[in-house]
């Protein structure tokens, strides 16, 4: 039996238009990405900072305007849709963000927190909702009378997802929702993040920058940098068999656990990748970095190449599949 | 460190302040005055005389011009570069020239001379403020070099005196420099010839030697527009000017103690008085008994002893007393609040509210507040409104402004002149009180040829107004002046113009 | 930076017609110049005679349409009032105005600047309060208060200054202390904040700790405050140029812009008003602009282009 | 809040002058001696009563009229705090939605906002008042309404700046995420997120606005001729501060003292709401 998938996104695009004078600078913070989740699995994003993983992430739940490219939403498009549309799609799409400090109105109540979404969707029985939700997120129901600075991180992440919990929805996106936290939290998080997903049958996009929090919570994983796909496989594929230049780079640097990895030396290779996006040619972004680089990378950004069912790469450095 | 610099930056300023601390120039000379320094309330609006439209401007554009005629300090009239002057017939006035009088630059004053001043100020094209006072005449006539027909377009009374203000200017300069020029640089006959003009800050003059009434004694003649009155005392008080106008009464008392300085406070043309609005649709307003009854609630004189401490003179029906034709019989409205509510009953007041307006920044707030008090009294609703200065004269010119409004007007020298300044007649702009049995009273008045019956019709006339009572009569104004003690001989004007010509040092 | 500034050029032109317009409107709805011109008695005729001469019979959309028109040709008009070229009338007030307000920004920096940074590093003593109550002192008085209690105690009672007037640098004194206590005050009090909040820095405890000369780091960090200070505080004179020199000037007879503009609205002096307006906008964009570009300079966190991203 | 005013002696003499000037302002009536009308012109221009020619029924002297100045002071209050409470209102309202709306914003509706902002900015304020006041007539009403109107003009930009700081926030990408409409973002969580600086400008313009309306009386445009404040006895009695000094000298006091009081209580407002002053 196939499943069908719940998420389907084909070539999606995000360009940022920077004006500079007279001059327009074109910056793509994602780049014709695709790929497909099924209901009840974790996708896991991955990349540095500034791979536009969170923008991919935003774009899918129609957080930024003017996306192009197509994101199906249990088989019906979410792309460009209408006020109302958005409003009822924010239902089945619920976002937990990376800072728990920041991401809650410190002026208002854990309780207003987690009964605003039911509100503005106008669901009945608010106050027994909340009080479920909150239990389910493992936090006693005095805390509902709390502000947010009152509240350690891990108990706020756990009100961010519990807001993300009130409406039910069918797609949760965890943006580096574990990152700023201490790694025991983390633990205790990611454990709640999966028990959820077991007991309410839920499905997630994970982006992070952690690889290790990645084992833990994803099954399948996509590698991002600056705004292309460059591998994608099962999670055991990605971190043991590593294939792009890119996502070795990232595996080798494990052990660092919690911190970015700043590999960058900027400079001279920024200004040949700036250079290259200037001209509008559409080589690949990795190429300054690459250790097995070609000529033809700075000219076309390669095809997809199949290792497996399930693991594709993009590279032009690998000839054949023996090399690996 | 912090705490030296700081002292240092304090030291600086006082230095600074301190360092070129100038003493007063010593005079020096038996008679002469090397500089004399008069603070004016604001700036003249302008140097060429065609457009001192304002007491302030006449007076410094006074000490360099000269006209055929002037007002004697008690309102007089008298010949100025006319020697004599004469009605020869109903249109026609005849003025005898003063000869061997010259500009400061020499040129001859002549008939032509008189002719060429009075067509450029009938030249409307040219825009003068003070053309519009003059539109009565008709044209001159050049008799010989030194006599001079002025041929009005109405029979008027009033020509000689109303000369005073249309200063003779020197034809052959302006031709060839033209009248901007002029307007920098102006020349004329007076005692002062111009030196410079630098706008709000100062107009200086020099000693013309050759003043054709004998040199004057001060040499050097600074104006100063100080428009703060306290600022304006201020500077009299330190010495840095040595004669200042405009001094509120209530600065007086203390002013006459100081040793020294001089207090000069005298009667002016300028009279105070609230008009009723008598164009509008109000019927109270149209009702003689409620014009009346207000005439009798306010007590003119404890406002004349008590605001003006005594710096004021009533006037029964407007006029002055120094005026042609006045009318010493008419006795002011009395203070009578019986008589005063006896006639509000009268006039069938039914509590309604009025308005009485005044304009903004006027110093005569005080008064007009006692006098709403006063009418309040008698059971009158009245309320003091401050309204802009021009939108307040748009109002009564367009007669929509408030039921009463005061106003304050001076610079007349008949009582023609007067009445036509404050708007009691048909023809009037600013007038709130149509009558054309008043009017033609009036022309009447002012046209007629012997002496007598002219100032009958006047007192007719006066008659008529203190019985209509078109507004309510207040006061004559005094004007106050005080000078440095070290300067004396100094003659205050009820025109309020500021002659320096026989100023002396003090022994 | 070159094509920020052009913009803001750009978008400053639009501000100053807009202006422009408001001023050109509100005035003439705000009463007639014949009034002021014609002496009392005047006829019909010859209020007539007047309007036609001066243009004022034709619509007011007319009449802008000659004014923008002489504008593009450098003809600013002419005063009603003095009856000449606008332009004159204005250039001989603005050196006395500009003296003012120089002035008066020089005393702000020699009172405001030491006062506050002083006031900061003796933090909490009694010499802070005394700082301190002055700078409010300052801010709390009416502007026209504060320069008549100045001309009463330095000018008549003590005879330092003369009471009014242009000339010498004697007479500059009073005159700007008046203009500048606002900002004086101002500066104080900005300056004392930003330097306690600097001083409170980690940085600075440990670098005073490890027995870096205090004073070093405090001279370095007071002027780049007072430099940010002093810009803060010429944005807020400059927006309150023409207030405060309207009181000033006529407390102290200074023959500058403020009392040019208060006598031209007194008198209706269309032309003149609308003069100085487009010159007092002009100054306030430009200096805007200016602070904006230094600020930026001088922190560079500041960015003049704020990003579409995100 | 109430504990942490008494602790702090400055903070204490602010709110006890601004209790003071509220119960003049309501209770005028009972409180004045006289009606701020009432004229005495045989007893004008007294001076107070512990000068030797004072006299003991008016206590800090007699004006131009013979009103009694302690009873006009008391009357004054009430205008001038109605200008600056109702004024700093409208400012706040103003400023608020304009500043709200184009920092929220941001793009084409910011920059239009803007540049209408810079135009009025750019426009000499005073001559604002000076041409409305002169076309509408002085009357309390219309000064609030123009003050406030400048005021909040100035406010809509540093709000605009607040919002675009709060705005950065995760919070309100969050709320957006739930499905929250603009609307209730700005008046739901930014609004109350920069009620703090708020509170703080509003007392800062509240001073402010008094010293307007002194600075409009000036001018001559202040109020009503028979309604007392305290800008317009200190404009009125500045001819006679040289031989009447008391005169100008109390109403300038009662300005001074309370702006400085609501300049204080401002600034302990700031203190009170700056977290890092709350730890320390």
């Amino acid at each position: 039996m196939t499943v069908h998938p719940i998420l389907e996104v084909s070539d999606v695009k995000k360009y940022f238009v920077m004006k500079n004078g007279l001059k327009k600078d074109v910056i793509k913070a994602v780049d014709r990405i695709s790929f497909s989740l099924e209901a009840g699995k974790t996708l896991g994003i991955v990349g540095e900072s500034g791979s536009g993983k969170s923008t991919l992430g935003r774009a899918i739940v129609q957080l930024l305007h003017d996306i192009e490219g197509e994101v199906l939403l249990n088989g019906k498009s979410i792309i460009g849709l209408k006020r109302k549309e958005l409003q009822k799609l924010r239902e089945d799409i619920q976002v937990v963000f990376q800072d728990p400090y920041a991401s809650l109105d410190p002026k208002q109540k854990i309780k207003k927190i987690i009964a605003e979404p039911l509100k503005i969707h106008k669901k009945p029985d608010r106050e027994k909702s909340i009080h479920e939700i909150i239990e389910l997120v493992g936090l006693p129901v005095e805390f509902l009378e709390r502000y947010p600075h009152e509240l350690s991180g891990g108990q706020r992440q756990r009100i961010g997802i519990a807001r993300a919990l009130a409406l039910s929805p069918s797609l949760i996106l965890f943006d580096e929702a574990v990152s700023a936290l201490d790694v025991s939290v983390q633990a205790q998080i990611i454990n709640l993040i999966k028990k959820l997903q077991n007991q309410l049958k839920l499905t997630y996009l994970f982006i992070t920058h952690d690889l290790s929090v990645l084992r833990q919570v994803a099954d399948e994983v996509i590698v991002i940098y600056r705004g292309k796909l460059v591998e994608k496989g099962k999670v055991e594929e990605i971190i043991d068999q590593p294939v792009h230049p890119y996502t070795k780079l990232l595996v080798s640097a494990i052990p660092e656990i919690g911190k970015p990895i700043v590999l960058d030396e900027a400079g001279e290779e920024e200004k040949v990748i700036n250079q290259m996006f200037e001209e509008g040619e559409d080589g690949c972004p990795f190429y300054s970095r690459c250790e097995i680089r070609k000529s033809i990378c700075l000219k076309k950004f390669p095809e997809i190449s199949k290792l497996s069912e399930t693991h594709d790469y993009y590279c032009h450095g690998i000839s054949n599949k023996k090399e690996i | 460190m912090l705490k030296k610099f700081l002292i240092f930056a304090f030291v600086c300023m006082f230095l600074i302040g301190c360092s070129s601390n100038e003493s007063d120039a010593e005079k020096t000379g038996s008679d002469e005055i090397e500089s004399f320094t008069f603070a004016l309330p604001i700036d003249t609006q302008a140097i060429e005389p065609f457009n001192g439209t304002s007491t302030t401007s006449a007076t410094v554009i006074y000490q360099m011009f000269n006209a055929l005629t002037r007002t004697s300090p008690e309102g007089e009239v008298q010949g100025d570069l006319a020697e004599s002057f004469e009605r020869i017939d109903e249109l026609t006035w005849q003025f005898k020239l003063r000869e061997n009088v010259a500009f400061h630059n020499g040129e001859e004053f002549n008939a032509e001379t008189v002719k060429y001043s009075v067509e450029r100020m009938l030249d409307t094209s040219k825009q003068f403020g003070l053309t519009s006072d003059y539109l009565f005449i008709d044209s001159v006539e050049i008799v010989d070099d030194y006599t001079v027909n002025i041929i009005t377009k109405e029979p008027n009374n009033g020509t000689p005196l109303s000369l005073i203000y249309l200063s003779m200017v020197p034809k052959e300069y302006i031709e060839e420099n033209g009248d901007e020029y002029f307007a920098e640089n102006p020349i004329g006959t007076g005692p002062f010839k111009f030196q410079e003009y630098a706008k709000d800050a100062h107009v200086k003059y020099e000693r013309y030697d050759d003043y054709f009434k004998g040199k004057v004694n001060i040499k050097e003649l600074t104006f100063k527009p100080i428009p703060e009155e306290s600022s304006r005392i201020a500077a009299l008080e330190s010495g840095e000017v040595d004669l200042i106008t405009d001094v509120s009464i209530n600065q007086l008392n203390r002013l006459e103690q100081a040793e020294n300085l001089v207090v000069e406070s005298f009667p002016t043309t300028r009279v105070s008085y609230i008009g009723f609005n008598m164009r509008k649709d109000s019927e109270l307003i149209q009702n003689e008994s409620f014009r009346k009854a207000l005439n009798y609630a306010v007590n003119v004189d404890s406002i004349i002893e008590n605001l003006l401490e005594g710096n004021g003179e009533t006037i029964p029906a407007i006029f002055l007393s120094h005026f042609n034709g006045y009318n010493s019989g008419i006795e002011p409205y009395a203070y009578d609040v019986e008589k005063a509510k006896e006639l509000l009953e009268e006039s069938g007041y039914d509590g309604e509210s009025l308005e009485l307006a005044i304009a903004a920044n006027t110093k005569q707030l005080p008064v007009v507040e006692a006098v709403a008090d006063m009418i309040r009294e008698i059971g009158v609703n009245v309320e003091v409104v401050q309204k802009e200065n021009v939108l307040m004269r748009e109002e009564v010119a367009a007669g929509t402004i408030s039921d009463l409004y005061f106003f304050n007007i001076g610079g007349a020298y008949n009582s023609s002149e007067l009445m036509s300044r404050i708007g009691f007649g048909s023809v009037q702009r600013y007038s709130t009180f149509f009558n054309s049995e008043m009017d033609e009273l009036r022309v009447a008045a002012n046209s007629e040829m012997d002496e007598e019956k002219s100032e009958q019709l006047w007192q007719d006339y006066q008659n008529n107004i203190y019985d209509i009572a078109p507004a309510i009569f207040l006061y004559q104004e005094y004007a106050s002046n005080v000078l440095s003690s070290a300067y004396t001989n100094y003659t205050p004007r009820g025109d309020e113009l500021i002659l320096l010509e026989d100023i002396e040092k003090n022994e | 930076m070159f094509h920020y500034i052009l913009k803001r050029l750009l978008q400053s032109l639009i501000v100053l017609l807009g202006v422009l317009v408001i001023v050109f409107f509100t005035l003439r709805l705000s009463g007639n110049p014949i009034d002021v011109l014609l002496p009392p008695g005047a006829s019909e005729e010859m209020v007539e005679i007047y309007t036609e001469q001066l243009g004022l019979d034709k619509s007011l959309v007319a009449q802008f349409g000659i004014y923008l028109k002489n504008i593009f040709q450098g003809d600013f008009g002419t005063s009603y009032y003095y009856k000449e070229a606008v332009t004159g009338v204005i250039f001989e007030r603005l050196p006395a105005t500009i003296q003012l307000t120089l002035f008066s920004f020089l005393f702000t920096l020699i009172i405001g600047i030491p006062a506050g940074v002083y006031s900061a590093l003796k933090s909490g003593k009694a010499s802070d309060y005394i700082v301190r109550i002055f700078a409010l002192i300052g801010q709390c008085m009416p502007v026209f208060w504060a320069g008549l209690l100045l001309i009463i105690v330095f000018a008549v009672q003590l005879n330092l200054f003369p009471t009014q007037g242009t000339g010498s640098f004697r007479h500059l004194v009073l005159p700007s202390i008046t203009l500048g206590l606002y900002s004086a005050a101002t500066t104080v009090r900005l300056l004392r904040s930003s330097m306690l909040e600097v001083l409170s820095k980690d940085y600075i405890q440990v670098a005073t700790s490890k027995g870096l000369s205090k004073r070093k780091i405090v001279w370095k960090h007071a002027f780049k405050n007072a430099v940010t200070a002093i810009l803060t505080v010429l944005g807020i004179q400059v927006a309150g140029l023409l207030a405060g020199s309207m009181i000033v000037e006529t407390v102290f007879s200074w023959p500058g812009i403020g009392r040019l503009v208060v006598q031209s609205i007194n008198n209706r002096d269309f032309a003149v008003v609308q003069a100085v307006v487009i010159l007092i906008a002009s100054i306030y964009v430009v200096i805007n602009l200016l602070v904006d570009i230094l600020y930026s300079i001088i922190n560079p966190r500041v960015r003049l282009m704020k990003g579409s991203s995100k | 809040m109430i504990r942490q005013i008494v602790k702090n002696k400055v903070a204490l003499f602010s709110v006890l002058v601004l209790i003071l000037v509220v119960l003049f302002a309501v209770f005028a009536e009972f409180i004045a001696p006289y009606s701020p009308e009432d004229q005495h012109i045989e007893s004008k221009l007294l001076p107070p009563v512990w000068d030797e020619n004072g006299n003991s029924s008016f206590i800090l002297g007699s004006d131009e009229l013979g009103r009694d100045v302690l009873s006009r002071i008391i009357h004054g209050s009430r205008v001038s705090l109605i200008v600056s409470l109702f004024g700093t209102l409208l400012a706040l309202i103003i400023g608020t939605v304009i500043g709200a709306i184009s920092g929220y914003y941001g793009g084409k509706v910011d920059a239009i906002l803007m540049r209408l902002v810079d135009i009025v900015l750019a426009f000499p304020f005073i001559l604002l008042a000076i041409f409305v006041i002169a076309i509408t007539g002085p009357s309390v009403f219309n000064i609030i309404i123009v003050a406030g109107f400048a005021t909040g003009v100035n406010l809509a930009r540093v709000i605009r700046g607040e919002v675009l700081h709060v705005k950065e926030n995760d919070f309100i990408e969050a709320t957006h995420s739930i499905g929250a409409n603009n609307f209730r973002i700005i008046v739901l969580h930014i609004l109350p997120n920069i009620a703090n600086v708020l509170i703080v400008i509003a007392t800062l313009e509240m001073a402010n606005l008094i010293l307007l309306e002194s600075a409009l009386s000036f001018l001559g445009l202040g109020v009503p001729a028979e309604v007392p404040t305290w800008g317009k006895m200190l404009a009125e009695a500045r001819t006679l501060i040289i031989s009447n000094p008391w005169n100008a000298i109390f109403p300038g006091l009662a300005i001074t003292i309370t702006v400085l009081g609501i300049n204080l209580f401002g600034d302990w407002l700031r203190d009170y709401f700056d977290p890092k002053y709350v730890e320390k």
